[in-house]
């Protein structure tokens, strides 16, 4: 766990003791078994878009990817009878072609991400818009799919299914983010891509498979999302997850600069969200202040965080010149060297 | 000492400067001072401290303790401002230009020319302006191009030209001549000579001793971040100068191959690149042989040396690679061959400097540190630990971030990322750029031992000394040409230049 | 704080329409002290955040909750988890297939016939109408459509498209702008969202149009009631939120206390959507104030 | 004028005409006022975002600051009686304040520009949902304010006095930006800011200008809008604005690694966004295609654009060649000299 991670997990633990004094139900089963169930959700496309960030890129179109193919799933299954697992295979292939279209368009077409990933923002939202001309899609009442509910909604000691998605995809990303060749190229190519490119590695290649693990890990998220509500309302299913996905992963110490960040990182982020989320609901605060609290609350954990990061360097920088020269007679204090330019 | 120091009285004066970075002791207690009118040379090994005690003369770093004295005057804070005013003009070691704006934009950042009622800028006057200063230097590119467009080595000119448009009264020159060849070197020596003439002091740091023989007053010795002796103008030579760098002499800088050359190893036949298409490229590298490119800045060599490497285009032509035909489309597939290049800008091309040191070195061949497509990282420490030890690249800990290392060190962690692997033929496109005579010998002797091994060795090199020390062949490209090659018999600075130039 | 049962009053977005079911909510605490009665707006108006809050709530000990959801209709799984643990009802619009227990509201479909009516009344001659709404898709939005197209059948009167805004009121205005500068031929206006009508008003002003186009509103926006009075609108529709809220809260309690006389066996309690137009706008407005005020 | 904002100019016309010949009410003075007017509005906070996206920024609370902002002068000229030149003062000032602060939390306490004003997004629309306890913010019916009614959406010539705003602001800017000593240093710490500290450059306060510049716009198109709007819903108002804005900027060419864009590209980038919205509505696009069309066009403009430039390139370079070579018989093309990098 790197140091920033452990900053995160402390201002988590702080929150959640706050909330806790405040109100004893914040860690009842029922109530942690829910915030399991949203921080699995979250997590799946939020680490997707880790891998974007870290290339320096930016996936906007997550939130109209997962109301799109949540759509097309619930269609399949609910109206033509799919059976689900082939729906799952459809939409997570779906995903992968559009992955596939975002690299193309930024490494042969030479767009920028930003642009490319609005227009999928745009484009996505309004074709499930179009295409159910408006209309929620739903399952017919009464229907059951046992086995697919098992796998998306259901609980295991007392632990929601999406939680266990999560964790096992999260362990698998970490694998590839940070202990493989892939992921040592992602973090290079993220940092510098020419010197990447000098270096051998095939950095079209490398991007591309970022933005076709974000579609995927999202084609997946889609999936639990649209069993978790039920029903898909194209104007609004999934509006706004893309902001909540790229501020998971910042707060989780990515850059949006690319080559900085960790699997670690934008889980906690996560789950900070999820807990300020939750916290407001328990604790009663007006939900108009939902989002207030949410800021003040990232706000001043990240600033917290980080005077204390800039203290420790200080005293690093110090203690090095203390004990070389062995005089003690420093008139000025050693700036941090570790300062973040911006 | 002398009675003349008596007279004059110091410009600045630095006082017991000490640096710390967290773990690492850059500086302690130098002391320093500068006469107006002087040529004081800095020298040092790679990460002796240099560059850190010119930043912190600079305003851009502050000292953990220690002062500067600026006029008999002592400074409690000396930021760019103070010594802006101090009359403090500043050529970085890594470049530090604006590729978005044009030339003159960038030579009067901060010190804009304005004019009208509303006080905007006046381009046309700071474009005017430029263009003796420009001329002043040696540089042919126009004051209105876009910085984006400017190679390395004019980079390097925009930068000393920006330095002489300040009214400076010192001004620090922190390895300006890194990337020149031998003709904008000569200018700029001449220009030195001008400004000693006009009374300004200039601070200068290079690794090239002979051109510090050349131009210095005085030279003042770093090492380990400790002063380490002065030498007065009638002391300076070569060996004294090693000897307080290093602490001991330093013999035979350039070894002789073990046997003659071979056959070829890469072979270019009638070649045309897409970056200069009308120029036509024939020349054989040997087994056994360090094949030298010269040319004047802007020749095409880097472009030449890219092209081979898989960037840029090759139109027409072949290439022949131990005997088979070679075509690289990208830069892998150069790898994948063994045909490596040390880029000449390390900065940009050559390094993450965010990284850690292992990082960097193991880049290009983690596949050979990982199982079953897992990166061990024991290995890629260890494989980082050989080549510092190699290389003496000089950190405590290969975790350190590639950016905290001094400029000579980034360079040799460049070469360590090629040298780890198994190299057919390296390019390297100035290899010693920055890089102290110690480290210099020790790279030369690395070429000489991959030559002897039967690897082809190509070296772009700026530095008239170094081409002709240790090549045993030498091309010189003119506009993207071949204008000739040179054997050893051949070998001088008169003949190098006159292909270069093209006179006759 | 937690030993009073807790009663939630959960609505779909925030809006001034529910500052009166809020209202009638206080009304109701102050007649129910041994209760804590909660009202909450979602941080946004979707189903999935609205049945997080439901199980949040839950979570914290709430004993009752009455819910405006933003889509009833696929809510049903999550409305019977609700109700297998605490009592719930339903308001606004309607999920009869889950169980809940109850719903209190309006019919919006009757709504639409209301609306429909005002038009018929006010075009003899017949005349083409434009529509203006948040979401297209939306069940309200849905069900005000199909009543108003039902009543105006057979008299002439059609309507030619309704166009969406995702609830931004710049872009409702400027959808208004629009359709005035590319369809010369709409003769009629219908605002089926409470915010519709004013943008609507603001849009024939800024034209010069206002009294040329009939203009069919719903809710009681100010400006809405304004235009009325003045007759630049022909009517509008309105809900009793506040009823909503008032009886709703009472009916949870007494729920709770096991009175389920309250019930109706097809557990439907309508509260009747009224038609305002410049004959009773007046006492209308005055009944609002004193209850927002009160 | 940069070809960059020749090819979007191009653009605007192709798709104008193409619309023209669908529908000739396109061109109608009505229709074009109402246009002219949206793209004053949003033409007023998206050439503040180009200020912040030059220096390498981003600035997401726009949207909200619009919402609150809108709230608090809507409640004192329409609530309180203030008078409307001195309310639209204190806007300003506000404006001025949040500026500072998010400049303040940027260079001074060196957090991302991200997360700050993600915190910014999330607060000050909470607050604004708060303060109003979610009702909307409007003038009471029939209230009239000439003055300001006249400076806002009032009309001259028939072309709104919104869009004579954004015309005016955006000289100015076009000076500050590309005239003036400030700019050239914004221009300069956008590229690298370290280099432009080693040069003097105030780069703080620079950074922090910016900001400001961005945040005192945006106050004022949060006046033009409240009066647009004559309400404001706080939980609606301004929704997504950032997001408008950024990309007006980014289609403009603006590049968010900051250093380069210009006025005309941002104000040609919202003209291009205001007509796609104005197309879906005239040539009567269901509502629900309205965003897919927008993506559409965007897309295949920009991907058009492009690809032209790098066969321009293409040519150049070919011409070039033949010109020198007489030959003719180059066996591979030359590649696009001036390809971006991504
Ligand atoms: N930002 C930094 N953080 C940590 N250590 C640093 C930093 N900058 C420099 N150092 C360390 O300070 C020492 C002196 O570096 P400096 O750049 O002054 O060397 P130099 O003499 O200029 O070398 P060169 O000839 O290679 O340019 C080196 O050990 C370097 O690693
Ligand atoms: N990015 C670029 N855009 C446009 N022109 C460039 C660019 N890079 C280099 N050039 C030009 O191409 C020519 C050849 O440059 P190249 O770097 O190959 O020369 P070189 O012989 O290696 O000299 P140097 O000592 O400068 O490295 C120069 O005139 C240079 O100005
Ligand atoms: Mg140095
Ligand atoms: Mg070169």
């Amino acid at each position: 766990m790197h140091k920033k991670d452990l900053g995160l997990a402390v201002l988590i633990i702080i929150v959640g003791a706050v909330v806790y004094l405040r109100n004893p139900l914040f860690l009842s089963p029922i109530n942690l078994g829910n915030t399991a169930n949203l921080i699995g959700l979250f997590g799946l496309f939020a680490i997707g878009q880790g891998f974007v960030i870290m290339t320096g890129g930016i996936d906007l179109s997550v939130g109209s990817m997962i109301a799109l193919l949540g759509v097309i799933f619930v269609d399949m299954v609910g109206k033509f009878g799919v059976p689900w697992p082939v729906a799952i295979l459809v939409v997570i292939a779906i995903g992968t072609l559009l992955g596939l279209a975002h690299g193309f368009l930024i490494t042969k077409l030479k767009m920028q991400p930003f642009v490319v990933t609005l227009c999928g923002l745009l484009i996505y939202r309004g074709v499930a818009r179009g295409y159910t001309g408006e209309a929620t899609a739903g399952f017919p009442f009464g229907a059951n799919y046992p086995g697919l509910e098992w796998l998306t909604i259901g609980r295991s000691f007392g632990i929601p299914h999406s939680f266990y998605a999560m964790i096992f995809i999260g362990v698998v990303c970490w694998l590839l983010l940070h202990r493989s060749v892939f992921g040592r190229h992602l973090q290079a190519v993220g940092k510098n891509e020419d010197a990447a490119r000098y270096s051998g590695i095939r950095t079209g290649f490398v991007i591309t498979a970022a933005y076709v693990i974000c579609a995927v890990l999202t084609a997946v998220a889609a999936v639990y999302f649209a069993m978790f509500t039920r029903s898909v309302q194209p104007s609004s299913h999934g509006n706004f997850y893309e902001l909540y996905a790229i501020a998971a992963a910042v707060l989780g110490g990515f850059s949006l600069r690319g080559g900085e960040g960790s699997i670690i990182g934008v889980v906690l982020g996560v789950v900070l969200l999820q807990e300020l989320q939750n916290l407001v609901n328990l604790l009663g605060i007006p939900s108009s202040l939902n989002f207030a609290v949410m800021g003040v609350v990232i706000l001043f954990g990240v600033l917290a965080d980080q005077q204390f990061n800039r203290y420790r360097a200080k005293r690093k920088a110090a203690n090095a010149l203390g004990l070389l020269t062995k005089k003690g007679s420093t008139r000025r204090e050693a700036p941090a060297a570790t300062d973040e330019i911006r | 000492m002398t009675s003349e120091s008596d007279r004059k009285r110091p410009l600045l004066v630095l006082e017991s400067i000490s640096k710390a970075y967290p773990g690492v002791v850059a500086l302690s207690n130098v002391s320093m001072s500068v006469m107006a009118g002087e040529v004081l040379a800095l020298i040092g090994e790679n990460g002796a401290g240099k560059s850190t005690l010119m930043k912190i003369l600079g305003g851009i770093v502050q000292p953990s303790s220690g002062h500067i004295i600026v006029d008999d005057i002592r400074c409690d804070q000396f930021h760019v401002t103070e010594s802006q005013s101090a009359g403090i003009a500043f050529v970085h070691q890594e470049l530090n230009v604006f590729d978005n704006l044009d030339v003159a934009a960038n030579m009067f950042l901060g010190r804009e020319i304005r004019s009208g009622f509303l006080g905007l800028l006046d381009d046309k006057t700071m474009r005017a302006a430029a263009e003796p200063l420009l001329r002043r230097v040696g540089a042919t590119f126009k004051p209105d191009t876009l910085v984006a467009d400017l190679s390395l080595a004019e980079r390097q000119l925009l930068e000393i030209a920006k330095a002489l448009s300040i009214k400076a009264r010192v001004i620090i020159m922190d390895e300006p001549t890194s990337s020149l060849t031998l003709s904008e070197t000569k200018t700029l020596m001449n220009v030195i000579a001008d400004l000693k003439a006009e009374g300004i002091a200039v601070i200068y740091i290079s690794h090239r001793l002979s051109e510090i023989e050349e131009c210095a007053d005085r030279v003042f010795a770093l090492r380990d971040g400790k002063a380490a002796g002065e030498l007065s103008k009638f002391e300076i030579n070569h060996d004294a100068m090693i000897r307080m760098m290093i602490g001991r002499d330093l013999n035979s800088l350039y070894a002789p191959p073990a046997k003659p050359a071979g056959g070829a190893i890469l072979s270019l036949t009638a070649v045309r690149t897409g970056a200069k298409p009308s120029a036509l490229v024939e020349f054989d590298i040997h087994y056994g042989e360090i094949l030298g490119v010269a040319g004047l800045v802007g020749a095409g060599r880097t472009e030449l040396a890219e092209a081979i490497f898989g960037i840029g285009t090759i139109l027409e032509g072949e290439i022949m690679l131990a005997g088979k035909p070679f075509k690289a489309a990208s830069p892998r597939d150069a790898i994948e061959a063994g045909v490596y290049l040390v880029p000449e800008d390390r900065k940009r091309t050559g390094l993450l400097l965010e990284s850690a040191i292992c990082e960097n070195i193991c880049l290009a061949d983690l596949s050979a540190v990982s199982r079953n497509g897992f990166v061990s990282q024991n290995l890629v420490k260890a494989r980082a630990e050989d080549q510092r030890a190699k290389l003496g690249i000089r950190t405590t800990d290969v975790m350190r971030t590639t950016a905290e290392l001094s400029g000579g060190n980034q360079q040799k962690v460049v070469l360590g990322k090629w040298l780890s692997m198994r190299p057919i033929l390296i390019i390297f496109d100035e290899p010693t750029r920055g890089i102290d005579v110690a480290s210099k010998v020790e790279i030369y002797r690395l070429m000489r031992a991959l030559a002897d091994a039967g690897v082809g060795v190509m070296m772009i090199s700026s530095d008239m000394e170094e081409v002709i020390g240790v090549s045993d062949r030498i091309v010189v490209l003119r506009e993207g040409e071949i204008a000739g090659s040179l054997s050893r018999s051949e070998f001088s600075e008169h003949n190098v230049l006159k292909l270069a130039v093209g006179a006759d | 704080a937690q030993d009073k049962p807790q009663l939630a009053f959960v609505v779909n977005a925030a809006s001034d329409f529910w500052k009166l079911a809020e209202a009638g909510v206080k009304k109701a605490q102050e007649e129910l002290p041994g209760y804590e009665l909660q009202f909450r707006y979602p941080a946004q108006g979707t189903a999935a955040l609205q049945n997080a809050l439901m199980d949040d709530l839950v979570a914290a000990g709430t004993d009752a909750i009455m819910i405006s959801s933003a889509d009833p209709k696929n809510s049903i799984d999550a409305f019977n988890r609700i109700a297998a643990q605490v009592p719930l009802f339903t308001t606004d619009s309607d999920a009869p297939a889950s169980k809940r227990i109850a719903y209190l509201g309006s019919s919006n479909t009757l709504a639409g016939v209301q609306a429909g009516g005002i038009a018929v009344a006010a075009m003899p001659k017949g005349g083409k109408c434009m529509g203006f709404v948040g979401f297209l898709g939306a069940d309200n939005a849905v069900e005000r459509i199909a009543g108003f197209r039902k009543a105006v059948e057979g008299s002439g009167i059609e309507l030619a498209d309704v166009r969406g805004d995702d609830v931004d009121f710049a872009r409702a205005r400027s959808n208004v702008d629009d359709v005035l500068a590319a369809n010369p031929d709409i003769t009629c206006m219908v605002g089926f969202y409470s915010y519709n009508p004013p943008k609507i008003y603001e849009a024939l002003q800024a034209a010069g149009k206002l009294g040329a186009i009939t203009v069919i509103a719903f809710d009681e926006d100010p400006i809405t009631l304004g235009a009325v009075r003045e007759g630049k609108f022909a009517g509008t529709v309105v809900q009793d939120p506040y009823q909503w809220g008032y009886q709703g809260m009472h009916l949870m309690a007494k729920y709770l206390e096991g009175d389920k006389s309250g019930v109706p066996a097809d557990g439907l309690i309508i509260v009747p959507t009224k038609v305002i137009n410049a004959a009773n706008v007046d006492a209308f407005e005055a009944e609002l104030k004193q209850r927002l005020g009160g």
